[in-house]
């Protein structure tokens, strides 16, 4: 490369407040090979784009530094211009003055300093890239889909009513997911299963899904278009081809009192159970640790009952592998508990609230179990202890949200919301009740959603007391709720029946394990990060997964409806498509220098490497070398830092490259 | 964060050698955090720390760094699956290398700093950057870089080797 | 190291009112450690830690005295037991304070002209009895056990908060003392003021505050049903066991105050409210009780409120 | 040939031991190239001066009879499989002969792809150690004449051969001297230690003696001859030096099987082995891993656990 | 003076008092986000014109002198409740001793004077004796704040069961306390320390 273009960018004053620009862009224009050198306000504006364009066609560059913010952000857009500008893309490159200099230091002539070098070093690497064809790969145009909570009801709708197969696989028995739980929605009030149960039908019934429940994801291998996933069936002990639903199983299974998970421990479930009615499939699951004949081989009830003999004691986990071209993540949240952690977890309980152990301390999902006509009460207002109906009910927002205390410091943006939803039905149904909640902000943002807070505050007659609660304990049978109205500025001590709390919302059990099998980054409470906070939110930094509802944070059912439907008009995008062009950052062999030692192939985690053959022209054998997949090819480099002549080279991250970058230091 | 700029006698150069989807993504959330760090550190963005290849880093400390920070994912968090863990073995050994030839390890800093961890990147750079600044330049490298193989021979620099008389006149002769 | 193998031996900074309003406590302590054959050896010359007044105005000079006694306690071996739960509390954030921040560390060894000793380890009377002689140990060397003898454990404030400094047990929900009373035999009562300020050093300055907060204390050990209260402190001892009959004179008449309203949903509807005797022991006393102590080496003749009856009771005497 | 029997130490081994080694190698391959199982074999044929030896490949049976083992004998035969005789391995199977740290060599070499197992017919020698680097030679093996390396020999026996000449016999009381040279180097204060390597560097001349003995040095191009880029200085300059020192270190890491014989090809007389030992000892102590035991799928820099140490990361 | 009217400028907040309760506490007061769960366990509350997060509040808007002024801060117990529960990792203990400190430098402009008596008398002890004397502290808290009376009934009783001591011997090594409190008068007469 000789004719190297350079061009810094101010970035409003972003960079240019720390950084002396100018002379930045001076400096550039005295390094041996570069052609061009200029600063200016925005660079990836439509004006700065042009200047860059303009710029390459006028001094005839031959590669392009972008002295801007991080390429994480814009080296897309500057490559498309370099490529508009009929340079190869690969040939643009960009130097972080902004986040790796402007915005960490205050000393404007270190930083300078700083961004100079910054520059020149980025300059060799320019000088010595090389032009990249991309990859093209085929496209598998079938989804799959992880979790069928709402999230992944959505999506696999939409992308199954697009024409495309759909893969849905859900960890428990049914399909549902914590909407089915709901007794009533925000801010609407209309009934959850209501609008639930439909669209698990649609999904039972639609001719492009695949359902598979009671399933896990075993393995994730391949790249985006063509992933290979392995999938764990659990054994369900039940036959579901065989099975009719009848539930007479159910009805005569004589283990019938287990906790149902479905209603938060508080109602009952035989050992051979749907969690719920309206179950998607209606086909049951033997808990084979509750179940007498897994625990002590002697019962068989079911077996003996079924009519069509689907029963099957003696099922084993089973394995697919489902070849797919895209992935949604839909995995969800769990509610926080207040129990005692075990030692040495980052999430720490509520000592101060009895660790969970006053039986009248519930959490918003029991809450809603209470108050679901399908719940273990009958949709009666009951309290655990006793079964009386509370009269004083004290609702207590942020526990273990914004506590950073406590290990969580986020907010779980849908508390304050279903509280006033609590207060409200409470209200409903108990008339002579009371609610009183503490509360440090109500956030509200969200359509009708303030009105509806108001309403609960104005018509509903819930008391709102701006304060935390420092202890409860157990007096008799009533809780004693100390907290204090930082308004009036005085402690409150309230005898309550019943205390409800909004604990936060974390990630599912196991989110970083899925994680790691997808090869996805997650943040320190295992929500999963999105490629970009705002332009890429559904988007994971992996190509060709996509995530949708609360597994990427905190969100209410709207929220979580439409990240669904993005992340499938995603796949769709994804799908128009029967090719699809990769990034060219693959490795390639010198098959010259090669001598087939195979470290490469050794320490790739891909499987991308080969060993060929070498013959010469009577067909003899001369040697076998390495041989790159460039489809497989994932861009990690392991295999050139391995081998020992460096036979094998990462295109884009090539040694002359890097060696350049080290002699300019 | 308006830490005052202080001026120091000794400016270290520190080179940091990165993943690009951990601890570049993480030194990024620094900068969009508006956190304060030194300003020693170069950055040298890699695919992964899989790719990093030793010779990198002692072509570093001939080119002039007095520290050099490794940083990538932590395990298990690989973007391409197994790079950092092949890179923690390899630069286990290379350590144990460059403390047997008489390096100091205080010099070479290996870190996981996910994207998440803004300042940790802060944290471990200041570190670095500091407790080199302490130690002083690094001279080993560069003093073997301003050396020429006679310069060892007993009693004679290479300055008089090669300026002797006798050099001198085959050098004239050779015309 | 294998309990019962090796002898436990400490070193023992008994702190000012061990030498004077809480004499029983440092005699019991005393008693108890000779009747476990456990090494008990006074730092010799050692100073005020401080308590609440120094390092409510000054908390270098606090951590400077603290760090002067912890480099005393150096003299002498094994690790350093304490009993009065402010001492303790001093002690171990002094030595966390300083652990933490190089600054104040460098200024207290200035003030204190020498090293400080940061990593003496610094024990509990509970925690030496609970979990260094061990809670199996412990109860096979009961020979009296406190049978009957309804307990609530009252942990107050110092001996676990705040977290992560005294180390002692769960800062909200402790267990220490209530594992203790079952090993000598004792019951231990769930009630609810456990860990409730009992006024501390205001005793001096602003008794009113004292008698307000005492008071809940008792209400709520008696509403559990207790017969006693055991403390580990010997500030809540003075405020619970001397201003008990204050107490009871300022608090006594039914409903005569905001706070009679408040106590206690059994006092309501015009039952008298209880107006028992709760005597307060110090752990040891009663450890050393269940070990077999004779109860004339224990200084129960200086408690106020008068535990013998109690104790005849309960066939303890 | 029942090597593994029993075990003999002794003070000094007699010519009569190498000469029955000697009979036991020559039926062997006369054997093995009468019968044609293998098209020639790699061994070793007299000097032209007396006491030495000199690799050679033989490929009659007559020629066969020739071959020798003596102290003598010091090369490592592996490498004329991978380079100078490497067309001989196109021809057929191939027989050759091998002490135990030769073994560990072909057992890295068939980890590497580089040979394979079936192309070899190898010729194990129990052997009791070789003259040391300007020892006399005696003809008899004495504390005072045996190579470095062999005082701490732990591969006497050839294991995996197809066949195997000698008793066990091991000369007794030994002193360590490269593990003792080894703690001596890592108890030094740091800067001494950079001393003492920035000493030893400065004298390499760059003759890649080292490279071209080593039989793991097989790189049709290696790193340090590049020059696009060059990221080892070519010429015999102390930083470059120190570099390709470094970097050859590296690259033999978990790969080396310890015959030392770069230091003994070394004119400059760099103790070459040292480094090779500590990055074993290294591997040893972190992963367990002995390079060269046997032929293995991984080599320890080519496979990780994920709890491997991670002490030394922040 | 509770509710005065504000007047909120780069003049009246001082900042600069609430950077000295942060060095000497430790602990940021810009992080309390005004949960009120201090207040809310604090055994004090009820005696305080400001209970705990106002304190804090009123650090925040820079109105360290109204807090200096009240008695709030020496109505606090030390108890450490607020510290072990706030949700932010206040630590409003030691802001509370942070600023004691700071009025006790100032001398003391706050109305509540007996707890600062006590405490002043409580740390003359430590200096003369060594250990505390709690007889001397009583009496002499008792003649210094005018009430002759208080707790009359019971001295005489504390010294019939020995719990006070008539008489208080001081320690051998009194010198060394000495040496402790001028080399911090001196540290600080120097500015080394806060």
């Amino acid at each position: 490369m000789s004719r190297i273009g350079v061009f810094v960018c101010h970035c409003g004053e972003n960079i240019s407040r720390t950084v002396d620009v100018e002379q930045v862009a001076k400096a550039a224009g005295e390094i041996p090979g570069v052609a061009y050198s200029c600063d200016y306000k925005y660079m990836c504006s439509d004006p700065g784009q042009t200047l860059l364009k303009k710029a390459v066609a006028e001094h005839k560059l031959d590669g392009v530094l972008v002295a801007a913010c991080s390429p994480r952000m814009h080296e897309k857009t500057f490559r498309k211009a370099a490529e508009a500008a009929g340079l190869n893309p690969y040939l643009c490159e960009m130097a972080n003055i902004r986040e790796h200099c402007s915005w960490v230091h205050e000393d404007r002539g270190m930083a300078t300093a700083k961004a100079k070098d910054i520059v020149k070093l980025m300059v060799e690497r320019v000088r010595k890239g090389k032009s990249l064809a991309p990859i093209t790969v085929p496209v598998t145009k079938r989804a799959l889909v992880i979790g069928g909570g709402i999230a992944g009801i959505q999506a696999a709708l939409d992308i199954a009513d697009a024409g495309h197969k759909v893969v849905l696989v859900e960890r428990d028995p049914s399909i549902g997911g914590h909407m089915a739980q709901l007794s009533e929605t925000f801010p609407t009030l209309d009934c959850s299963q209501c609008i639930m149960t439909p669209k698990m039908v649609d999904v039972a019934n639609h001719p492009n899904i695949t359902l598979f429940t009671y399933s896990e994801i075993e393995k994730v291998e391949g790249y985006i278009g063509n992933f290979q996933v392995t999938v764990k069936h659990k054994a369900r002990s039940v036959d579901e081809k065989k099975c009719t639903g009848c539930g007479v199983c159910m009805t005569k299974c004589p283990k019938k009192k287990i906790p149902n998970e479905f209603d938060q421990g508080h109602g009952m479930r035989p050992a051979i159970y749907v969690p719920f009615p309206q179950a998607v499939p209606n086909t049951p699951v033997i808990d084979r640790e509750n179940c007498t004949m897994f625990q002590s081989g002697k019962c068989g009830v079911c077996a003996k009952v079924c009519g069509p003999g689907a029963v099957d004691y003696e099922q084993k986990d089973t394995f697919t592998v489902e070849d797919v071209g895209a992935i949604v993540v839909a995995t969800g949240f769990k509610l926080y508990t207040i129990d005692r952690k075990p030692e040495g977890s980052p999430i720490q309980g509520y000592g101060e609230f009895g660790y969970g152990t006053i039986p009248d301390i519930i959490d918003g999902m029991t809450f809603e179990r209470l108050a679901s006509a399908s719940g273990p009460t009958g949709g009666k207002i009951l309290r655990p202890s006793d079964g009386k109906e509370p009269k004083q009910v004290v609702f207590i927002q942020c526990v273990g949200s914004r506590a950073r205390e406590k290990g969580i410091s986020y907010c779980s943006k849908v508390c304050c919301m279903y509280t006033a939803k609590h207060t409200m039905l409470y209200h409903h149904k108990v008339h002579d009740g009371q609610a009183y909640v503490f509360f440090m902000d109500a956030r509200t943002p969200g359509k009708g959603y303030d009105e509806f807070w108001r309403r609960a505050v104005e018509e509903e007659e819930a008391v709102y007391i701006r304060g935390m609660v420092s202890r409860m304990y157990q007096r008799g049978d009533k809780i004693v709720v100390m907290g204090s109205d930082i308004q009036v500025g005085t402690q409150v001590e309230i005898e309550a029946d019943l205390v409800v709390l909004a604990t936060a919302v974390q990630p599912q059990d196991g989110a970083d394990l899925l994680a790691q099998k997808l090869g996805i980054s997650y943040d320190k409470y295992n929500f999963y990060s999105e490629a970009h906070a705002k332009l890429k939110p559904v988007e994971c930094a992996t190509a060709g997964i996509y995530l949708a509802g609360a597994c990427q944070g905190p969100k209410d059912i709207p929220d979580t409806v439409s990240q669904a439907s993005a992340a499938a008009a995603k796949v769709m995008t994804l799908f128009a498509k029967d090719q699809l062009e990769r990034d060219p950052v693959v490795a390639k062999v010198n098959e010259k220098y090669c001598v087939g030692c195979f470290a490469c192939k050794k320490v790739c985690a891909y499987g991308a490497i080969e060993e060929k053959e070498i013959r010469d022209r009577q067909g003899n054998l001369v040697k076998k070398v390495a041989y790159v997949n460039p489809g497989v090819c994932g861009g990690c480099g392991t295999c050139q830092a391995t081998c020992p002549s460096k036979s094998i080279e990462l295109d884009g991250y090539t040694d002359e490259q890097i060696m350049a970058m080290i002699e300019a230091l | 964060m308006h830490a005052e700029t202080k001026q120091h006698d000794f400016e270290p150069k520190i080179v940091a050698f990165v993943c690009t989807w951990c601890t570049y993504a993480g030194a990024d959330l620094a900068g969009t955090s508006r956190m304060q760090y030194p300003s020693n550190v170069r950055v040298l963005k890699f695919p992964c720390t899989g790719r990093i290849d030793p010779v990198f880093i002692l072509r570093a400390f001939q080119k002039g760094a007095d520290g050099v920070l490794v940083s990538g994912c932590h395990p298990g968090d690989c973007h391409y699956m197994a790079g950092n863990f092949h890179a923690r073995r390899r630069f286990a050994a290379f350590r144990a290398l460059l403390s047997f030839v008489g390096v100091d390890l205080n010099r070479l800093q290996f870190s996981w700093v996910s994207a998440a961890e803004g300042g940790k990147w802060v944290d471990v750079v200041t570190e670095l950057t500091e407790r080199v600044r302490t130690m002083g330049p690094m001279p080993e490298f560069k003093e073997l870089e301003h050396e020429e193989q006679w310069s060892t021979f007993a009693g004679a620099s290479a300055d008089k080797v090669l300026n002797s008389p006798e050099l001198k006149e085959a050098y004239d002769s050779i015309g | 190291m294998t309990p019962g193998k090796k002898r436990l031996s400490y070193s023992y900074y008994p702190g000012c009112s061990l030498h004077a309003s809480g004499r029983e406590y440092d005699i019991s302590t005393r008693a108890l450690f000779k009747a476990l054959n456990v090494g008990l050896k006074e730092v010799p010359d050692w100073f005020c830690c401080g308590a609440t007044p120094a390092h409510n105005v000054d908390e270098l000079l606090s951590l400077s005295l603290c760090a002067k006694n912890l480099s005393l306690a150096e003299e002498v071996e094994g690790d350093l037991a304490v009993a009065c739960a402010a001492c303790f509390s001093r002690l171990k954030t002094t030595q966390h304070h300083l652990k933490e921040d190089d600054t104040k560390r460098k200024q207290v060894e200035v003030a204190i002209d020498g090293p400080a000793a940061i990593n003496k380890p610094v024990k509990h009377i509970l925690e030496i009895l609970a979990r260094e002689f061990g809670l199996a140990r412990l109860e096979e060397s009961v020979k009296k056990p406190l049978l009957g003898l309804k307990v609530a454990s009252y942990y107050g404030c110092l001996l676990t908060r705040p977290p992560e400094v005294p180390e002692l047990d769960d800062c909200e929900d402790p267990s220490i003392m209530e594992d203790l009373l079952r090993a000598l035999g004792a019951e231990p009562v769930k009630w609810s003021h456990r860990m409730e300020c009992c006024g501390a050093n205001f005793t001096l300055s602003r008794p009113g505050v004292v008698l307000k907060l005492s008071n809940a204390i008792l209400e709520s050990a008696r509403i559990a049903g207790a017969d006693c209260i055991m403390v580990a402190c010997p500030l809540c001892h003075g405020n619970l066991d001397i201003r008990q009959k204050e107490i009871k004179e300022a608090y006594g008449a039914p409903d005569s105050t905001l706070f009679g309203n408040i106590f206690g949903s059994e006092l309501r509807g015009g039952s008298a409210p209880d107006q028992r005797d709760v005597p307060i022991f110090y752990v040891t006393q009663l450890a050393a009780l269940a070990m077999g102590v004779a109860s004339e080496s224990l200084g129960f003749e200086s408690v106020i409120t008068d535990p013998k009856p109690l104790l005849r009771d309960k066939q303890l005497l | 040939m029942n090597a593994k029997a029993s075990k003999t130490h002794v003070t000094c081994i007699e010519p009569a031991y190498y000469e029955a080694i000697t009979e036991a190698i020559r039926k062997e391959a006369v054997q093995i190239l009468k019968d044609e199982t293998v098209v020639g074999v790699v061994g070793y044929l007299p000097g032209r001066r007396k006491g030495t030896a000199s690799p050679a490949l033989v490929t009659t049976a007559e020629e066969a009879g020739k071959l020798i083992f003596s102290p003598a004998c010091v090369n490592n035969l592996s490498v004329y499989l991978t380079k100078a005789k490497k067309g001989v391995l196109k021809k057929g199977k191939v027989g050759i002969v091998a002490k135990g740290c030769d073994m560990r060599a072909l057992a890295g070499l068939i980890t590497e792809s580089q040979l394979q197992r079936e192309e070899l017919f190898i010729i194990g020698v129990v052997c009791p150690g070789v003259y040391g680097f300007g020892a006399e030679r005696t003809g008899t093996l004495t504390e005072a004449n045996i190579a470095r390396k062999c005082r701490e020999c732990s591969v006497h026996l050839p294991d995996g051969a197809d066949v195997a000449a000698g008793t066990h016999t091991e000369l007794a009381d030994l002193t360590p001297e490269e593990a003792e040279e080894m703690a001596r180097i890592e108890a030094m204060p740091q800067a001494e230690r950079w001393a003492f390597w920035k000493e030893h560097f400065s004298r390499c001349i760059r003759c890649m003696a080292c490279r071209q003995v080593c039989p793991f040095c097989y790189c049709e191009q290696c790193l340090c001859d590049k020059n696009r880029p060059q990221a080892v200085e070519s010429s015999p300059r102390p930083a470059g030096n120190m570099a390709w020192h470094l970097v050859r270190a590296m690259h033999l890491a978990g790969r080396c099987g310890g015959c030392a014989e770069c230091e003994r090809v070394c004119p400059m007389d760099i103790p070459l082995n040292l480094l090779n030992r500590r990055m074993a000892k290294e591997l040893k102590e972190l992963y367990d891993f002995e390079a060269g035991l046997n032929p293995v799928e991984k080599g320890p820099l080519n496979q990780y656990k994920e709890d491997d140490d991670q002490s030394f990361i922040k | 003076m509770k509710n005065k009217l504000m007047h909120l400028s780069n003049e009246t907040m001082n900042v600069g008092f609430v950077k000295k309760v942060e060095a000497l506490s430790g602990s940021s007061v810009r992080r309390c986000f005004q949960c009120g769960k201090c207040s809310a366990g604090c055994p004090m509350s009820a005696f305080m014109e400001h209970p705990p997060n106002r304190v804090v509040r009123l650090l925040q808007l820079g109105q360290g002198q109204r807090i200096l002024a009240g008695r709030s801060i020496w109505y606090c117990a030390s108890c450490e409740t607020c510290t072990t529960r706030c949700p932010n990792k206040v630590d409003l203990a030691a802001i509370m001793d942070a600023l004691r400190k700071l009025s006790w430098d100032a001398d003391g402009p706050s109305k509540e004077s007996y707890v600062q008596l006590a405490n002043r008398l409580f740390i003359e002890n430590i200096r003369t004796y060594g250990r505390q004397y709690e007889l001397r502290l009583g009496a002499a808290f008792n003649m210094k704040s005018g009430q002759f009376l208080k707790d009359l009934m019971l001295g005489p009783k504390l010294i019939s069961k020995g719990k006070l001591k008539m008489f208080h011997s001081k320690n051998k090594n009194i010198a060394d306390i000495e040496g402790i409190f001028k080399r911090i008068e001196e540290m600080r007469k120097k500015g080394e320390a806060l």
